[in-house]
């Protein structure tokens, strides 16, 4: 077939006369790569089981991986909750994966600074843990002023978790807590 | 417009980094807010309440948003300069085929020569109006009779092979001397085929000038193909002026009475063909487009210089200069109906009251006639 | 009637014309525009399936639309129309008399008058995707089982098809909502004067640009009685990182995701919707749902429902989406009387022919004339 | 949803919102369901409805009242339902004094404080119990646990929903007093019939703006479909919460359903339909400052400072119902956090829990920021410079901090406030004037992790990984486990007492080969399991077999049962097509994978079905159990004539009729006798800030509304109040289809941002020719607190209201945009304009509504923006104090009344 669309006998115009698609509408003019034509929801190496991320109905995902890239991500048919479907937000979520503007380092601003700099993610996370440990010291309460014992900082505080894996809010809560952080807060009292 | 004495602290640069629709939405949601202001609303999306001149009574004309059904052919200039020149090029095929019939051979010569050049700028004007221009020999890909473009893709391939002989024919008769070898086994060769090539450019030269008509007219514009009755005749009788014109101005007086003839006969043509054009337009609703704003201001000049070539062209036969003019005048006319209708099919297109109120009326029409079972729309 | 005008009009099967055997049935959409949420992931799901660029970043405006028609850049248009109680009884009044003028149409059985029902929405349709829910005759009788309310007094509310008197009063506000779409016709303007063969048809019926192909001659932009495809302008803007805007100058427009339909799948808009606004499937069936759900709406008296493209008998030859509407088409930016513009070309070459014809006699004329 | 009869959606715009869960909505309305949609906007939802009915914001309580109202004084209630399955024939304490007595405060109305000494709400207590010891004189009053030397302010706080969990609202003894003729005067019945007797579809047309003709259409519509053979359901979201009475709001749905028996019940119900993906599960496993996983209380300073104390506290054992396992699910979870570190000797480690001492919610928390005393903050997958209340003190809070820590996709505003925020645009601050060090990490998505999210209905979907991160994105699982990791490196040495809890921590993840941590063993934690006993590590299977001597551990016990067996059952996925509507095979649900709670009620008390239409869960006598589509949420063996020993407690003590089984009296609550820190019954208030005054009594506001009097955060006079016409327009917020919340996971997506590309703020065409508003054109909108612009749509969907014969407009603000430079779409924020004041039981702001003025053109830049808000102000005369009064004065006959009622309490319970 290759050949043939390379050389005269694959022009169009031969094609038309001796198909039955004199007038050149259908068969006789399809270029190779319209014969060809793959689906990336068919040639995905594989496909992976999602929820959507955005609402809490919980619509099915199926997301659609060629190459360690996200593809296509499309709604799960098998889903007895959206049976397939999802809205705009849901539909655009392979956009949301590969966004061209996703940030993938780690930005560090000092303070006063005009700018963000680029810092190494190891780096950072012990700057964080530096400054949580100052920070819980700064702020610790170890009792109320009635001498009751409160055993707790209010150095530090966190707000998010309601677009975050159960899994992920178990770890913040039981870190924190531990810590004796309280101000712990989500979208839920937003 | 805003009324805040605020605004003049907003630098007028912000926001302006992202990109915008181009000014067509700006036009349609000016159009929207116009109506905002009015009585019946902004919710009625009636098309900014376009009542005056209605054309077919009785209709009652809404839109979505005034915004077009429609799309207006994405053509620049490129194309009316193109129906132009192509025209040119035919007619100057016919003179040249005929003078070469009739012996004289500067006519012959000089509109061989208009042919072949027109030819090349068409082909150029052609190719740069594509998307992709690169891609301009795809238009060899097919033979697609339901489609005037590539009907005339063939037509222009076959009128510009005859061009080409007749051209190197008269080319090699400009050639100092007669030589042998290959270089006068060609020459020969060209001899032989210069007759059939002048006929072949005979007979392909009136569908080259006809075609351009059909080009517009199967299309959606409403315009052009409410025009398709006429706009033939329109066509070929600009192609003839036009083309004759155009040898008024670069042939001797003495040659030149064919093309007079010609110019004549095109003239009639052109204004009678364009009298029956403009009357079924009226009927149709859409000959707006055609005598209001730019389109109008260039069909009442040309038609102005046409009929005054016409009557110059009487006068030509006696005096170079008229001829100068007045072929000057005839190839103007011609140009500017090309682009006046061209504009005018354009601006039909925009405008969704010409694509909603035809329809409508006909659509009533065949129903009062009890036609009632081809309507896009039903109730089962 | 000749070979060429047997192709350019009238009841057709355009795969079988286009050269296709054992073609696997001509698929189309069906709009069902009465319960259209105007959510617009029918937008986002085509864009992202066929990557296609932003379409431009303004306001309109004009309700809650912001992506104004379909174009290169948008293949799915959702379209929005807030009608007052005006408008809405003469959309209402529109389609009755469209009965009236005898095309056909549906008598109310008795039992509507009595239905209850609902005066300001539209009942839903039951589309459920395949083994999903239960099916439409079962939901109608049940419905039609529990529906013992009484009727509203709606007297002053009109009357429905047959005469018998409305039953919902008629709403003071309605938000029209519809997703608009490539029509993919019988008879395709756009794909007959395509002069390159970019535009074909396809064995489904559909008709699909090879963006490899076309050349940008921007023909059939002009050449689509319902202003759908269009040649992508240099100046759209990526939504990719690379800064790359495919197929500039090329002509776009809505491919029933042929790609998708060559492995048998649903095309991504129609996957997506939220509500089964948007159905696809056998053409055929969608005609065949469409009808029944116009009757359905008309039973209950809203008579401002009517189809859009179930007609073979048009000046398209039917359409491969059809649409249910609830007012005239050019309120949704539709045209009232599409026509191929090519179902006319046979007459118009011949008129062409005869002006070429006279200009060569008119040269002859002057040649000669000039001679005698 | 699907199986509802009528569905009334109110304070929610579904169809935009949660197009997907909408399609259940349509599914109904195609089998003939009436929908009807109460909304101050015509919204795409109604559109699809059968019937619009335009409400003025904040006005829900009047119309539901009403409601509740017409079934009760029309005899359209459910009555075996009523009588069977609610509190209804409860009697409650002869000291209680109603709203309407009391010119719109209940007893125990501490003017002072704002607060309320609930005692006097209790149940009335049946004489010839077996005596628990605890309060009973004679009366039947109910004490709180712990004896009575406090102040009843002080009871108040303890009794407030932070310092218990969901619904462990805890009662001494499920011994109550039941007048099953509903004649009592002090029933349940009664006092709801009275409460409400003033709310008439008149008052409804008055304070609602909606016709009396539209009352009645939608009181029929709700008659008509409940009962034995229909049920009604009713759709809420933000609309409802983010009120200064938010929770009273849900609560009068609640009554109403009740009252029509549409509870436990397919096709009825309220549905809370949410916005986040798993905001369900993080109020489960919350990341919330007043809950345990499950639930359980944080412990309070004072209150609960043992572990004796907090259980006790939680649940009294003679109470019914499963909460009387707190002890279980308490000890597991201390176990599953301290591991061998907890033992019984040391209450498992009950001290290493911090201890709150009031309210520590993100709003006292941004005040905190502001008065210096919160050095660093974690954002996480939030927004707050956009999406929170106040966006000015959001923004002014993150500069006073040293330290922020963003963890996002993108470059948000949070990110991005000190450089690219509104206030350094208008020259208040600048980058070299703020001091925070600002840390943006990189999120991975939902693709690149694996893990739960738990949907709205309470379901458990795991979502697998589908690639990997790359460069520093990084999931929270991972970047928690590694800070954790690296703290306790820190400490390892330190022999500081107060570090015990982080060093002893359970914190040995194990990691594949990336090093990601398996969030499978998280979820399997949360799951709990046996550490002794000859099934020691072992997943456990129920929460049931939860133990409270240490011998099972479990992170959140109402999760127990997602891993039963072993296996993930939140991986389920058995197609839908191959299941029955409930498809229980898709994910799991909790507890226990019920899908519908108190399914129980779906049966009458007898455990036939109420009808064959409505058959659900129902008790099947010949094999002696419970059997039906769904789980069912209740002892499956108890036969339905069981009647408990009246001394027993927890699930023993559930009657065979008490299909409420997490209430500890087993019945649906119409009044509340414990829980609602603002009142027993919802009552009507106006807003903070409401261009009307409250025609129900002189109490304006919510009396017990959290209020901060501060000068960033004003307030414009409400009702007749002077001033109140400079900000004379009502305006709401709310979200699009095409936008998520703030926008961090919307407005950097070209394809959702050309959609709404930008702020834009819906008008009526009366309002706009009032103000020469122009469609198409720019308004500034000004509010006490700020001033935002946005392009204006003029629309009919927008109807200007008629209350208390004025004209009321409503302006809609969608909240989607912020001001930043990195996204696709900016614009200003709608929640700017927003002051802060909270519901005072679940610490909600106020969004839903405010009042302001709008006028054409563009907001003015740089100093002149605060100069038009302060030139407001000024002309508003609106100071700190302007709306901060928590009572309104009153005549001095009700002002002694109301004394009455507080006094009353404090010399009966004594005062320290």
């Amino acid at each position: 077939m290759a050949s043939k669309d390379t050389t005269f006998l694959g022009w169009p115009v031969l094609r038309q006369l001796a198909s039955g698609d004199f007038l050149g509408r259908g068969t006789s003019v399809t270029s190779r790569r319209t014969r060809h034509v793959e689906a990336r929801t068919t040639t995905a190496d594989r496909v992976v089981q999602s929820v959507c991320p955005y609402c809490a109905v919980g619509c099915g995902q199926r997301v659609f991986v060629k190459d360690e890239k996200v593809v296509q991500i499309e709604g799960d048919p098998d889903s007895p909750v959206s049976r397939g479907r999802l809205c705009p937000k849901g539909a655009a979520s392979e956009q949301l994966v590969n966004s061209p503007s996703r940030q993938t380092h780690v930005l560090y601003r000092a303070p006063r600074a005009k700018e963000f700099q680029r810092i190494e993610l190891d780096q950072a996370i012990d700057m964080v843990a530096d400054r949580f440990l100052e920070a819980r010291q700064h702020g610790w309460q170890e009792f109320d002023d009635k001498g009751r014992r409160l055993r707790r900082t209010m150095g530090i505080a966190s707000l998010g978790g309601a677009t975050l894996d159960n899994e992920e809010n178990y770890l913040i809560k039981k870190l924190f807590t531990a810590a004796g952080a309280i101000q712990i807060e989500n979208q839920a009292r937003i | 417009m805003t009324t805040s004495a605020f605004d003049s602290y907003r630098p007028p640069d912000e926001g302006g980094r992202r990109r915008r629709r181009p000014s067509l939405r700006d036009n349609v949601s000016g159009a929207a807010r116009s109506m905002a202001r009015g009585s019946s609303g902004w919710l009625t999306g009636d098309g900014g309440g376009r009542r005056e001149a209605q054309a077919v009574p009785d209709v009652e004309f809404s839109s979505y948003y005034g915004r077009s059904v429609v799309k207006p052919m994405p053509w620049k200039h490129e194309i009316p300069a193109y129906l132009f020149i192509g025209g040119v090029a035919a007619g100057s095929g016919l003179l040249g085929t005929g003078a070469a019939a009739t012996g004289l051979d500067v006519l012959r010569r000089r509109s061989r020569l208009t042919a072949m050049a027109a030819v090349a700028v068409s082909g150029g004007l052609l190719v740069s109006d594509l998307g992709r221009p690169e891609r301009f020999l795809n238009m060899l890909r097919t033979v697609k009779l339901t489609s005037p473009m590539s009907v005339g893709t063939w037509i222009f391939s076959g009128y510009s092979a005859f061009t080409g002989v007749t051209t190197a024919a008269e080319l090699a008769r400009m050639l100092p001397q007669r030589s042998s070898g290959p270089v006068g086994t060609v020459l020969r060769l060209l001899d032989a085929v210069e007759t059939p090539a002048g006929v072949g450019q005979a007979l392909f030269a009136a569908p080259l000038a006809a075609y351009t008509s059909v080009l517009l007219s199967d299309t959606a514009t409403p315009l052009w193909f409410e025009s398709r009755r006429h706009l033939p005749f329109v066509f070929v009788g600009s192609a003839a002026l036009a083309a004759s014109g155009v040898q008024m101005v670069l042939s001797p007086v003495a040659q030149a009475g064919p093309a007079r003839r010609l110019a004549l006969l095109g003239v009639a043509s052109d204004l009678v063909a364009m009298h029956r054009l403009e009357s079924q337009l009226e009927e149709d609703g859409v000959r707006e487009p055609m005598e209001t704003g730019h389109a109008g201001r260039m069909l009442r000049t040309a038609k102005a210089l046409i009929v005054a070539g016409g009557l110059g062209t009487v006068l030509a036969g006696r005096s170079r200069a008229v001829a100068v003019v007045a072929g000057a005048a005839l190839a103007t006319g011609s140009a500017l109906t090309r682009f006046a209708i061209v504009d005018a099919g354009i601006e039909s297109a925009k405008d969704p009251k010409y694509t909603v109120e035809p329809q409508k009326a006909r659509l009533e029409q065949r129903r009062a006639q009890g036609t009632v079972d081809d309507s896009i729309v039903t109730v089962r | 009637m000749s070979y060429l005008q047997r192709q350019l009009g009238g009841r057709t099967d355009p795969a079988q014309d286009a050269g296709w055997q054992d073609a696997p049935g001509r698929k189309g959409f069906f709009t069902d525009t009465s319960i259209c949420i105007g959510c617009k992931a029918c937008e986002v799901a085509c864009k992202e399936w066929n990557a296609i660029p932003l379409d431009g970043l303004a306001l309109s405006a004009n309700s809650y639309d912001n992506t104004g028609d379909l174009g290169a850049s948008t293949w799915r248009h959702v379209a929005f129309v807030e009608q007052d109680a005006d408008r809405i009884a003469a959309a209402r009044e529109s389609g009755r008399r469209l009965v009236e003028l005898g095309m056909p149409g549906v008598g109310a059985p008795a039992q509507a008058a009595t239905q209850g029902g609902a005066p300001a929405g539209y009942g839903v349709l039951p589309a459920p995707v395949e083994d999903h829910g239960p099916s439409l005759g079962d939901m109608l009788t049940e419905t039609r089982a529990f529906e013992d309310r009484s009727p509203e007094d709606g007297a002053s509310h009109g009357t429905t098809v047959d005469g018998t008197p409305m039953v919902g009063a008629l709403p003071e506000f309605r938000w029209l909502m519809a997703s608009d779409v490539c029509k993919h016709c019988t008879h395709a303007g756009c794909l007959d004067v395509c002069p390159t063969g970019a535009l074909f048809r396809s064995e489904h019926g559909t008709v699909v640009v090879q963006a490899d192909i076309c050349n940008g001659c921007g023909y059939c932009v002009g050449a689509c009685p319902f202003g759908v495809i269009e040649r992508r302008s240099d100046a759209s803007t990526t939504v990719r990182g690379d800064g790359h805007v495919p197929n500039i100058g090329i002509a776009q427009k809505c491919t029933l995701c042929y790609d998708r339909l060559q492995h048998d799948q649903t095309p991504a808009c129609a996957q997506t919707c939220p509500t089964t606004s948007i159905r696809f499937g056998d053409r055929d069936d969608m005609v065949e749902a469409a009808r029944a759900r116009v009757s359905q709406l008309h039973e209950q008296g809203f008579t401002e429902a009517r189809l859009y493209g179930a007609n073979d008998d048009d000046g398209v030859g039917g359409t491969g989406s059809v649409f249910l509407l609830l007012d005239e088409p050019e309120v949704y930016g539709l045209p009232p009387d599409p026509v191929c513009a090519t179902s006319r070309l046979p007459e118009m070459f011949r008129t062409a022919g005869y002006a070429g014809l006279g200009m060569l006699g008119a040269a002859a004329v002057a040649f000669l004339g000039g001679r005698s | 949803m699907a199986n509802a009869d009528c569905i009334i959606i109110e304070g929610s715009n579904m169809a935009e919102c949660h197009p997907v869960g909408f399609q259940w909505v349509s599914e109904a309305k195609a089998r003939g369901a009436r929908v009807i949609h109460i909304d101050p906007r015509f919204t795409r939802t109604s559109a699809i409805a059968d019937t619009h009915v335009p409400i003025r914001a904040g006005s829900d309580v009047v119309l539901l009242g009403a409601l509740i109202n017409h079934v009760l004084s029309n005899d359209l209630y459910f009555r075996d339902y009523v009588v069977a399955y609610t509190n209804a024939a409860t009697l409650v304490n002869e000291d209680f004094v109603d709203t309407e007595d009391l010119d719109g405060v209940f007893s125990g109305y501490d003017p002072q404080t704002g607060k309320y000494d609930m005692s006097s709400w209790a149940y009335a207590e049946g004489d010839g119990n077996g005596g628990d010891g605890n309060g009973g004189d004679g009366d039947g009053k109910v004490e709180e646990p712990g004896g009575g030397d406090e102040h009843g302010s002080e009871k108040s706080d303890r009794a407030a929903p932070h310092s218990h969990g969901a619904a462990g609202a805890p009662m001494e003894h499920a011994n109550v007093v039941r007048d099953e003729t509903l004649q009592h005067p002090r029933s349940v019945f009664q006092i709801l019939k009275r409460h409400y007797a003033r709310y008439t579809p008149e008052m409804v047309n008055d304070l609602c703006g909606i016709p009396v003709h539209q009352f009645h259409e939608i009181a029929k519509a709700i008659a008509e479909n409940s009962g034995r053979e229909r049920t009604t359901c009713f759709a809420y979201a933000l609309g409802w919460t983010q009120h200064s009475l938010g929770a009273q709001f849900i609560r009068t749905a609640a009554i109403l359903q009740l009252l029509m028996g549409n509870m436990g019940r397919p096709g009825g119900g309220i549905m809370a339909l949410r916005g986040h993906a798993s905001i369900q599960g993080s109020t489960d496993i919350p990341t919330l400052f007043n809950l345990l996983p499950g639930y359980l209380p944080m412990p309070m300073v004072g209150q609960h400072d043992t572990l004796e104390e907090y259980l006790t506290s939680i649940s009294s054992p003679r109470q019914k119902g499963f909460w009387t396992e707190a002890d279980a699910y308490t000890a597991s979870l201390l176990k599953a956090w301290w591991g061998d570190a907890a033992t019984a000797e040391n209450d498992f480690c009950f001290d290493y829990l911090p201890r709150l001492s009031g309210a520590h919610g993100t709003y006292q928390s941004t005040m905190a920021m502001i008065d210096d005393e919160v050095d660093g903050f974690f954002v996480l997958g939030q927004n707050p410079a956009v999406g929170s209340a106040h966006g000015k003190m959001q923004r002014d809070a993150l500069s006073h901090l040293k330290w922020l820590v963003v963890r996002d996709f993108q470059l948000i505003e949070t990110a991005t406030f000190w450089r690219d925020g509104p206030e350094v645009a208008s020259g208040e601050t600048s980058p070299e004037e703020i001091d925070t060090e600002v840390f943006f990490f990189p999120a991975a998505n939902h693709v690149e992790k694996s893990g739960t999210f738990t949907q709205t209905q309470r379901m458990l979907q795991w979502h697998h990984q589908a690639i990997r991160p790359a460069d520093d994105v990084q999931s929270e699982l991972d970047f928690f486990h590694e800070l954790g990791v690296r703290i306790r490196e820190r400490l390892k040495d330190s022999t500081d007492e107060r570090d015990r809890p982080l060093l002893d921590l359970t914190w040995d993840y194990p990691t594949d080969e990336h090093g990601e941590v398996d969030a499978e063993a998280v979820l399997r934690e949360i799951n709990g399991y046996h550490v002794t006993g000859e099934r020691a590590g072992e997943v456990l299977d129920k929460f049931v077999d939860m133990r409270a001597d240490g011998s099972t551990a479990g992170g959140c016990w109402i999760y127990t049962g997602v891993f039963a067996g072993g296996i993930n059952r939140s991986k389920n996925r058995v197609p839908g097509q191959q299941q029955d509507d409930v498809a229980p095979e898709w994910g799991w649900a909790w507890p226990m994978n019920r899908r519908v709670l108190y399914n129980r009620a779906s049966a009458d008390p007898q455990g036939r079905p109420w009808s064959e239409r409505k058959k659900y869960v129902w008790w099947d006598e010949e094999q002696r159990k419970w059997v039906g589509k769904d789980v069912p949420d209740f002892p499956i063996d108890r036969d339905p004539s069981f009647r408990p020993d009246p001394d027993a407690g927890g699930p023993a003590a559930i009657a065979g009729d008490d299909p409420f089984i997490m209430q500890a009296d087993g019945k649906g609550w119409l009044f509340a006798p414990k829980g609602m820190v603002d009142g027993p019954l919802p009552t009507h208030y106006e807003a903070q800030e409401s261009p009307v005054s409250n025609s129900l009594y002189t109490q304006q506001s919510n009396p017990s509304r959290l209020i901060y009097a501060r000068k960033d955060n004003l307030w414009s006079p409400s009702g007749t109040q002077p001033g109140s016409d400079v900000y004379p327009f009502v305006f709401t917020t709310y979200r699009l289809t095409e936008h998520h919340t703030a926008g961090g996971m919307s407005r950097w997506l070209p394809y959702l941002s050309e959609l709404q590309p930008e702020m834009f703020c819906e008008v009526s065409p009366q309002l706009a020719q009032e103000r020469g508003l122009v469609n198409g054109d720019w308004a500034t909108i000004i509010s006490a607190r700020s001033a935002i612009e946005a392009r204006v749509l003029v629309t009919d969907r927008v109807r200007p209201l008629t209350i208390n014969g004025h004209t009321v407009h409503q302006i809609g603000l969608p909240y989607h945009w912020g001001v930043g430079k990195d996204a696709v779409v900016e614009g200003d924020g709608a929640n700017d304009l927003l002051g802060v004041v909270l519901d005072p039981n679940v610490q909600i702001q106020e969004s839903k509504v405010g009042s302001c003025d709008i006028r054409p053109g563009r907001r003015p830049r740089g100093e002149e923006l605060p100069r038009l808000v302060a030139e407001y102000q000024s002309r508003a005369g609106t100071t700190v104090e302007t709306g901060t009064e928590h009572a309104n004065p009153v005549p001095e006959d009700i002002r002694r009344r109301r004394a009455a009622t507080l006094t009353s309490d404090e010399s009966e319970g004594g005062s320290s």
